[in-house]
C-alpha cells in the first residue's frame, strides 16, 4: 500500500467540513449548516447531493438543502441508521467528511420563466428547498411558485419556520395537509393529492417537481396526468441505495440509469418506460 | 512492430526470468481438477492449455477486498493505493474483453484512480484458448478472440507461440524473439478461426446486437419468475463473473477506536439487500427482480452505458457456479427468443 | 468517560467461543485497553453484579438457567449472544428431536431419574430474553468478534452479513462442493466465516445459522437434483439448531 | 485457628466448565468434603443417534472447545474402526501433527493462563500483565503459535474442519509445513522461558502426595511416549489392555453430587492426564522434555497431583520436538492430497486418544447405511472426578490447620491442577465450606 498515485484526484476521498450551526428540528430531523475547511464554496446546483462521511461509521448520501446563492451549505438529516445516528450525536464545531456536489440537479435553464409547483411529502421538502430558495432569490427569472407540503401526522409537520417565511412571499402559494386528523389541526386532512385542485397555477403549463416517500410518486403523477401535465414538465427526485455516488458501485441503478449520475433529479418523460423507477 | 514467434522453452525461460526478478508474477495453474490464477513460483506450473479458471482475472484489478483510505476519527482522510507491479499470464480473450469493459467503467466520467493506478502497474499476457471449457459460449458473444487491451497475446501453434505485442511493455519482453513467418501467422489464424466458431457449448439463437431489443420486450416474461423460484440469492453468478464490478464500502476502526480503514469489497446485485435502503425499503425485493436485473445488465444496461456489444463475455462461469443450475444466460435469452418476436 | 464494563457468562456449551476470546492473544490487551472485563469465570476469579455489556455463551437447557439469564438481562444494557449455542441453540438442540426421558435414559441408564439430571428443551438465548446482537459461528470467528466489539464501542450497529456463505466461498476461488455432490449448506447459511469449511474442501455444515430469508424450496430442488431427499436436507439443516430457521 | 470450616465455592473459576467444592468441618472434625459437578448435562450420546457416520466428529467435537481436536480425532478413529477403514501413513502423520498442536495449545493455556495466577497469588492473568509483562507476552506468543499450528492443520483453531472418516479433506502444502517448522523452532526458546518462570514459583505447589492408579495410553512397539496410538496401560498392571475393552477400564457410574459420571478400575479411583502419561511413558520423552523434567526434579512414580502442571510443561517440549521430526519426514517423502472413498457398513468401533487432560474413549455402532445406532463416550475429567474426591478427603485433614482461606485456595488449586474440562464431562468448579 502506498499513499501516492498518478496525480488524479481520489474521487472517494472526503474533504473536511465544519458544522458551524445545528438545530434539532424534532426527534428525528437535524438541521446542519456546514462550511468547507478549505474555505471554498461547495459550488453545487439545486437538487445535487453530497456524500457525508463519519469516519469509522461510513457514508450517506444527503441532499443539499440550501440555495447556492448563500455561503456554506445546509443539510437536513433524518436519524434512521448508522451514519445518520452518528451525525445526530455530533455538536457544533465537529467535522464531517464531504464529497460532492454529486449528481444531476434541476435543469434551471428549462425552468426559466415558468411557474413552478413543488409537491413534497415529509422529508422530500429537503432537496426541494435548495431550488425554492434559489428561485425566490432570483424572482425575475421564474414565474409563480406553489408549494404543497404533506406530512404524515400533525407532529411531523416540519420546517414550520421555513414554511412561514415562504408563505409571506407574494410569489408563493403554500398549501399544507396532514394524513390523519388532529384536534389542533383545522387545515386540510388527507394525502397530498387531495389539495392539488387548490393550486392557483395552471398546472398544464407549469413545471411540477415531486419529492417524497417512494409510494407517493405514483399517485401524484396520476393526478398530474389527469390535469393534462405532460411528462416533460414533471421532475421527480429519486432516492436509491448509494455507496460511491459517482456511477461505479452499481447500487443505485434504476434499470439502466444510475440514480447518482443521471439523477437524483429526473425528468419524468425520461423514466416513463422504466419499470423500476416509480 | 511485427508479430513474433517464441518457442515454448523460450516462454518458459521468460517466465522464469520474470519470477526471478522478484516482482509479482501470477498465472494460471492447476487447482485440483480445475484451474485458477495464482502466484507463480515456477514456470513449470504455468498452464496455458487450461480451459477456464475458477475466478476471472477481475480479482487482480478489483481485489475481493481493498483498502481505499485510512482515517482518523473526527477528520483527516488519507488515500491508499496499491502500487505493486504485477505481471499476469494466461488471460483468455473473453476475460481480456471483460477487463477492457471494466477499464472503461472505472476510467470514464469520474476516474477511479485506485483502479487506474493498479491497472497501470500491470503487464497483461493474454493467450488464445487451447481447450474449450464445458460451458463456454464465447463464440456466440463475439468474444472468442481479442484484439486489444493486452501487452502480449500468445497463440499456441503446436510447437511454439505466435506472440503479438502491441505495447511497449510487451515488446520489451519479446525483444529477443524472432519474427513470425507467414506460415506461423496462418496457423495462428486457423486457431483463432476455430475458436470463433468452436467455443460455443451454448449457442445463442440471435445476434448480440439484438439482445437489447429482445430484452426491451421481455420485462414481464414468466421466465424470470420461473427461474428465480429456485434462486438462492447467493450471488455466486456475480462473484465469478468477469464483467461484474459492483462493490460495497465499509469502515472499520482499530482497537484504539481513533483511526481506521475504509475499504471496498465485492458486492452482487443478486444479494437480497443490494438495493435496500434505510427504513427497510427494498427497491428489488423479489428474487425475480434481482434475477432479471443481472440478465438485463449483461444484455442491455451495461452495453448501452458503455456503447459495447454485450456485457456477458460467454465464459460460462456462472453456469458452472450456480448450484440450482438456473444462471445460464443463453438458456434464458433463447427461452425469450422462443416467445418474443424481434 | 469510563470504560464500558463487560461480563462474560456461560450456559450449556463447549466454551469454545470464550476460548476464542482467549485466542485473541495480544489483542486481548487491546480489548482490555477499551473495556473493563468485570466477570469472566473461565479466565478470572472476580465476580461482579454491575456491567454494561453481557456476553452470553451457551444455550438454555434447564429451568434454573432461564432464571439466571433473565437476571443477567435485567442488569445489562447490551446483551450479546456469542456463538451458535447462544444464537441458534447449536448442536445442543439435537436433543429436542427426542423425548427428554428417552434422552436421559440413553445417557444415564437407571440413574436417569436423579434430580440433578433434570433437563428441558434446549433454547437459544433469544427464545428466553431479548438479544441485542448475535455473533454467529461454532465457534465465533476472530475477525467478526473483534469487528462487532469495536463497532459497539464506537456506538455503531455492526454490519453483519445477511448473504450466504457462497459469496465468500466464491470470492476465495474455491471449487464448489456440489461439484462433488457433497451436501453443502453454503447457499442458505449466513456468511461471515470466510467459507471456512468449503475452503478446507469440506461442506458447509450451517453452524452460523441461516440467512434471514433462506430459499429452502430451492434447497429441496437441489437435494432432489442430486438424488437426495427432503429428509436428507432436514437432517443437515437441524445440525446446529433444529428449531431455528425455516420449517421444512 | 478456626476449627469450624465452611467452604462453598460455587462455579470454580479459571477452569473449563462448572464445578463446586463443599467442605464442612465442625470442631476440627471433617463432616463433609465434596467435589460436585453441576454442569448442565448435554446428552451427546443420545443426540448422535440417527446421524450419519460422517457427522459424528462434527457433533462430538462440540463436547469441549478446549479439546475439540481430541474429540474429533477419537470419534473419527472410532468411526473408522466401525467401518473398517484404514488410513494412510500420511493421514496418520498429519493427524498426529494436529493432535500435538492441541496438546501445546491446551497445556500453554492451562499452565500460563489458569495455573500461573495461583502461583503468583493473582486472581487472573490480567494483573500479571503489568506485574510480569515479558512472561505474559511469552506465554501469549507460545499460545498463538500453537493456535496457528492447529488452524493450519485442522482448518480452524477450535472444532476441526479437515477431518473426515478415512482421511483428511485438506493437507498443508510443503511451504506451509516449512513455515510451521520455522515457527516451532522459534518457540523452543520461549518454552524454556516459560519453564523458568514456573520454576521460579514452583515452591508454591503444595507438597501433597497420595498414591493412586495412573491410566493412559502406552505399550507401543517400538516403545514411545504416545498420545494417539497404543493400548490402555496402568501403573497397576504390566500388560496393556486393548482399546476396544475400554468400558471394562472406565467402569462408569453415576453419583448424586455430579452430572458427570465417575469411573474406577483397580482401586476406588484412578487418575488420567499428563502425570499419568508421564508415569507410564517417561523414559521415552524427547531430549528437551528430559531437560525440563530434570529442572523440576520430576521422576517417574510421582504421586503429587499438583505436579500434573509440571508434567504438562514437560510434554509441551516433547510435542514440539516430535512435531519437528514428523514435519521433516513429511517433507522428505512429499505430501499430496489423497482421495477418500468410504462405503458405509454396519459395525461397532472403539477408539482412544490422549486429550491434553487425559485418556479419552469413544465407541459407536452403525447400521448398514452408516446411520449411528448409539455411542458411548468417556471423558478424561469424568475419570478424574473420583480421584479428585479422594484427594480432597486426604487433603482437607492434612491442610486444615492453614485456615479456611488457605484451605479453599489449596482445594481450588488442586482441582485446577487436574486441568478439568468440566464442559467435557458436561462442566466443573465451586467450593463450599459448611460451618
Ligand atoms: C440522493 C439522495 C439524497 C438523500 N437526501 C437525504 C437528505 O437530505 N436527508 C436525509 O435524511 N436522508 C437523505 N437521503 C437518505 C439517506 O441517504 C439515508 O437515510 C442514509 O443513507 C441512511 O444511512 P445510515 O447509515 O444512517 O443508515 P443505515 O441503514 O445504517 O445504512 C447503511 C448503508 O445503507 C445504505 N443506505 C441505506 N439507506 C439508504 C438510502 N435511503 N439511500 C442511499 N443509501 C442508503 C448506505 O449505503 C448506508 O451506508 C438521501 C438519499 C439519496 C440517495
Ligand atoms: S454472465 Fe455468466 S457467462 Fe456471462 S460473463 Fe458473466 S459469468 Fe460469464
Ligand atoms: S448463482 Fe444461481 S442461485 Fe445463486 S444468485 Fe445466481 S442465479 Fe441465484
Ligand atoms: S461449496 Fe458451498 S458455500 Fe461454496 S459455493 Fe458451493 S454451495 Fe456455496
Amino acid at each position: 500500500m502506498s499513499e501516492c498515485c498518478c496525480g488524479e484526484k481520489d474521487i472517494y476521498l472526503p474533504e473536511l467540513a465544519t458544522i458551524t450551526r445545528m438545530q434539532h428540528m424534532n426527534e428525528t430531523e437535524l438541521f446542519l449548516h456546514l462550511e468547507l475547511d478549505s474555505g471554498k464554496e461547495l459550488g453545487h446546483m439545486p437538487g445535487q447531493f453530497v456524500e457525508v462521511s463519519v469516519a469509522g461509521i461510513g457514508e450517506a448520501p444527503i441532499s443539499n438543502t440550501s440555495s447556492p446563492t448563500k455561503s456554506g451549505f445546509d443539510l437536513v438529516v433524518r436519524k434512521i441508521g448508522r451514519v445518520t445516528n452518528a451525525i445526530h450525536a455530533m455538536k457544533e464545531g465537529d467535522k464531517l467528511g464531504i464529497r460532492g456536489p454529486l449528481g444531476h440537479g434541476y435543469p434551471l435553464e428549462d425552468m426559466k420563466g415558468k411557474d413552478l409547483v413543488f409537491i413534497c411529502g415529509g422529508i422530500g421538502l429537503v432537496p426541494q428547498r435548495s431550488l425554492i430558495n434559489y428561485v425566490l432569490d432570483k424572482p425575475e427569472d421564474f414565474g409563480k411558485v406553489a408549494i404543497l407540503f404533506g406530512a404524515a401526522s400533525f407532529e411531523q409537520r416540519l420546517y414550520q419556520d421555513q414554511l412561514a417565511r415562504w408563505a409571506q412571499n407574494d410569489k408563493v402559494q403554500l398549501l399544507e395537509t396532514i394524513d390523519k386528523p388532529h384536534p389542533e389541526w383545522s387545515g386540510n386532512v388527507g394525502v397530498v393529492t387531495t389539495i392539488m385542485n387548490q393550486i392557483d397555477i395552471d398546472l398544464a403549463n407549469a413545471i411540477s417537481l415531486i419529492c417524497g416517500p417512494p409510494i407517493m410518486y405514483k399517485f401524484v403523477i396520476m393526478s398530474l396526468e389527469q390535469a393534462n401535465v405532460s411528462n416533460e414538465n414533471i421532475f421527480v427526485n429519486l432516492e436509491r441505495r448509494m455507496k460511491c455516488g459517482v456511477g461505479k458501485c452499481g447500487h443505485c441503478q434504476i434499470n439502466h440509469h444510475y440514480a447518482c449520475q443521471s439523477g437524483p433529479v429526473f425528468r419524468y418523460s425520461d423514466l416513463s418506460d422504466i419499470p423500476e423507477a416509480i | 512492430m511485427s508479430i513474433k514467434k517464441i518457442s515454448k522453452e523460450e516462454l518458459s525461460q521468460l517466465v522464469s526470468t520474470l519470477i526471478a526478478s522478484g516482482d509479482r508474477v501470477e498465472g494460471v495453474q492447476a487447482k485440483d481438477d480445475k484451474f485458477a490464477f495464482g502466484p507463480l513460483t515456477s514456470a513449470d506450473d504455468l498452464r496455458l492449455d487450461y480451459d477456464v479458471t475458477l475466478l476471472s482475472p477481475r480479482k487482480y484489478v478489483l481485489p475481493p477486498v481493498e483498502s481505499l483510505m485510512t482515517f482518523e476519527v473526527g477528520g483527516r482522510y488519507q488515500s491508499e493505493y496499491d502500487t505493486e507491479k504485477l505481471t499476469l499470464i494466461g488471460v483468455h480473450p473473453y476475460d481480456m474483453i471483460a477487463l477492457n469493459q471494466i477499464d472503461q467503467v472505472f476510467s470514464q466520467d469520474e476516474v477511479d484512480n485506485h483502479y487506474t493506478t493498479r491497472r497501470k502497474n500491470m503487464t497483461l499476457i493474454a493467450c488464445d484458448v487451447v481447450t474449450p471449457s464445458e460451458n463456454v459460449f464465447a463464440s456466440s458473444m463475439g468474444t472468442a478472440t481479442v484484439s486489444e487491451g493486452y501487452d502480449i497475446l500468445l497463440t499456441d501453434i503446436g510447437d511454439a507461440y505466435v506472440a503479438d505485442a502491441p505495447t511497449e511493455k510487451g515488446q520489451a519482453l519479446l525483444c529477443n524473439a524472432a519474427d513470425a513467418t507467414a506460415e506461423d501467422l496462418a496457423k495462428r489464424q486457423a486457431v483463432q478461426e476455430r475458436n470463433q466458431s468452436d467455443l460455443n457449448r451454448h449457442p445463442l439463437n440471435c445476434k448480440i446486437e439484438d439482445l437489447p431489443q429482445l430484452l426491451e420486450k421481455a420485462y414481464d416474461h414468466p421466465v424470470w419468475e420461473e427461474k428465480a423460484a429456485s434462486c438462492f440469492s447467493c450471488g455466486s453468478c456475480n462473484q465469478v463473473c468477469p464483467t461484474c464490478y459492483c462493490f460495497n464500502v465499509q469502515d472499520d476502526v482499530s482497537w484504539d477506536l481513533k483511526s481506521g480503514t475504509r475499504s471496498r469489497a465485492w458486492d452482487g446485485c443478486l444479494l437480497e439487500n443490494f438495493a435496500n435502503v434505510a427504513g427497510d425499503h427494498n427497491f428489488r425485493k423479489k428474487r425475480n427482480d434481482r434475477f432479471r436485473h443481472r440478465l438485463y445488465r449483461k444484455g442491455k444496461y451495461v452495453p448501452e452505458k458503455l456503447g459495447i456489444g454485450t456485457a456477458c463475455v460467454g465464459c460460462g462461469r456462472c453456469i458452472t457456479a450456480c448450484v440450482p443450475g438456473i444462471a445460464n444466460p443463453v438458456d434464458i435469452y433463447n427461452t425469450l427468443l422462443n416467445d418474443i418476436k424481434l | 468517560m469510563s470504560k464500558p464494563r463487560v461480563a462474560i457468562f456461560d450456559f450449556a456449551c463447549c466454551e469454545g467461543c470464550q476460548l476464542q476470546i482467549v485466542n485473541l492473544e495480544e489483542e486481548i490487551l487491546d480489548l482490555l485497553g477499551v473495556v473493563d472485563v468485570v466477570e469472566w469465570r473461565e479466565a478470572m476469579s472476580e465476580q461482579s453484579e454491575a456491567y454494561d455489556i453481557a456476553i452470553i455463551e451457551g444455550s438454555i437447557t434447564r429451568p434454573e438457567d432461564e432464571e439466571r439469564i433473565k437476571d443477567i438481562r435485567s442488569k445489562a444494557s447490551i446483551l450479546i449472544a456469542l456463538g451458535a449455542c447462544a444464537s441458534i441453540g447449536g448442536v445442543n438442540k439435537l436433543k429436542n428431536n427426542f423425548d427428554l426421558n428417552d434422552v436421559k435414559k440413553c445417557v444415564y441408564g437407571d440413574a436417569a431419574d436423579m434430580p440433578h439430571l433434570e433437563t428441558a428443551m434446549t433454547k437459544a438465548v433469544d427464545e428466553v430474553v431479548k438479544v441485542d446482537f448475535k455473533i454467529q459461528g461454532c465457534p465465533v470467528e476472530h475477525d467478526e468478534l473483534t469487528y462487532v466489539l469495536r463497532s459497539l464501542l464506537i456506538g455503531k450497529t455492526p454490519e453483519i452479513p445477511d448473504y450466504p456463505v457462497c459469496v465468500e466461498c466464491k470470492a476465495k476461488g474455491n471449487i464448489c462442493r456440489w461439484e462433488y455432490s457433497e451436501q453443502c449448506l453454503g447457499p442458505i447459511t449466513r456468511a461471515g466465516c470466510g467459507a471456512r469449511c468449503p475452503s478446507a474442501n469440506n461442506r458447509c455444515f450451517g453452524c452460523r445459522g441461516y440467512v434471514d430469508n433462506p430459499n429452502v424450496d430451492a434447497a429441496k430442488d437441489v437435494f432432489e437434483k442430486y438424488g437426495l431427499t427432503v429428509e436428507d436436507l432436514k437432517s443437515r439443516m437441524v445440525l446446529f439448531g433444529s428449531k431455528q430457521g425455516p420449517t421444512l | 485457628m478456626s476449627k469450624n470450616i465452611d467452604i462453598n465455592v460455587k462455579h470454580l473459576t479459571r477452569v473449563e466448565g462448572h464445578g463446586n467444592i463443599v467442605v464442612n468441618a465442625t470442631n476440627g472434625t471433617v463432616e463433609k468434603v465434596e467435589w460436585q459437578v453441576p454442569e448442565a448435562p448435554r446428552f451427546f450420546e443420545a443426540m448422535i443417534r440417527g446421524r450419519k457416520y460422517d457427522d459424528i466428529q462434527t457433533i462430538v467435537s462440540r463436547i469441549c472447545g478446549i479439546c475439540s481436536i481430541s474429540h474429533s480425532l477419537v470419534a473419527t478413529k472410532a468411526v473408522e474402526d466401525a467401518l473398517g477403514l484404514e488410513v494412510t501413513e500420511q493421514t496418520d502423520m498429519i493427524r498426529l501433527l494436529m493432535h500435538f498442536s492441541e496438546q501445546l495449545q491446551s497445556h500453554v493455556l492451562h499452565v500460563g493462563y489458569l495455573v500461573a495466577p495461583d502461583l503468583f497469588g493473582a486472581k487472573s492473568v490480567v494483573p500479571l500483565v503489568s506485574a510480569a509483562p515479558d512472561a505474559v507476552l511469552t506465554i501469549i506468543k507460545a499460545h498463538r503459535v500453537a493456535n496457528k499450528w492447529s488452524e493450519l492443520i485442522a482448518g480452524r483453531i477450535t472444532h476441526p474442519v479437515t477431518l473426515i472418516p478415512g482421511g483428511m479433506s485438506q493437507v498443508p502444502s510443503e511451504k506451509q509445513l516449512k513455515d510451521l517448522a520455522g515457527s516451532l523452532k522459534d518457540i523452543v526458546a520461549d518454552l524454556v522461558t516459560i519453564v523458568e518462570v514456573v520454576l521460579s514459583v514452583a515452591d508454591k505447589l503444595p507438597a501433597f502426595e497420595r498414591d493412586t492408579e495412573y491410566v493412559s495410553l502406552g505399550n507401543m512397539n517400538p516403545a514411545q511416549y504416545t498420545f494417539y496410538h497404543g493400548d490402555i496401560v496402568t501403573t497397576d498392571l504390566d500388560e496393556g489392555t486393548p482399546v476396544n475393552q475400554w468400558e471394562s477400564v472406565a467402569n462408569e457410574y453415576v453419583v448424586a453430587q455430579s452430572t458427570a459420571k465417575w469411573g474406577k478400575w483397580h482401586r476406588k479411583s484412578y487418575a488420567v492426564g499428563a502425570l499419568a502419561r508421564y508415569n507410564n511413558n517417561a523414559e521415552h520423552l524427547s531430549p528437551l522434555a528430559k531437560v525440563v523434567e530434570g529442572k523440576f526434579g520430576l521422576t517417574k512414580g510421582c504421586c503429587n497431583p499438583f505436579m500434573n502442571s509440571v508434567a504438562q510443561l514437560v510434554e509441551s517440549a516433547h510435542v514440539v520436538e516430535k512435531a519437528l521430526e514428523i514435519i521433516d519426514k513429511l517433507l522428505t517423502q512429499g505430501i499430496k492430497q489423497e482421495k477418500v472413498d468410504v462405503k458405509p457398513k454396519a459395525g461397532k468401533g472403539y477408539a482412544a486418544v490422549e486429550a491434553p487432560r487425559g485418556i479419552l474413549f469413544h465407541s459407536y455402532e452403525f447400521d448398514d447405511n452408516g446411520i449411528c445406532l448409539g455411542g458411548n463416550l468417556c471423558i478424561p475429567t469424568n475419570q478424574n472426578h473420583a480421584n479428585i474426591q479422594h484427594d480432597f478427603e486426604k487433603y482437607v485433614p492434612e491442610f486444615m490447620d492453614q485456615g479456611e482461606d488457605a484451605l479453599r485456595q489449596g482445594l481450588e488449586m488442586l482441582v485446577r491442577s487436574y486441568d478439568p474440562c468440566v464442559s467435557c464431562s458436561t462442566h466443573m468448579l465451586n467450593v463450599e465450606f459448611v460451618k
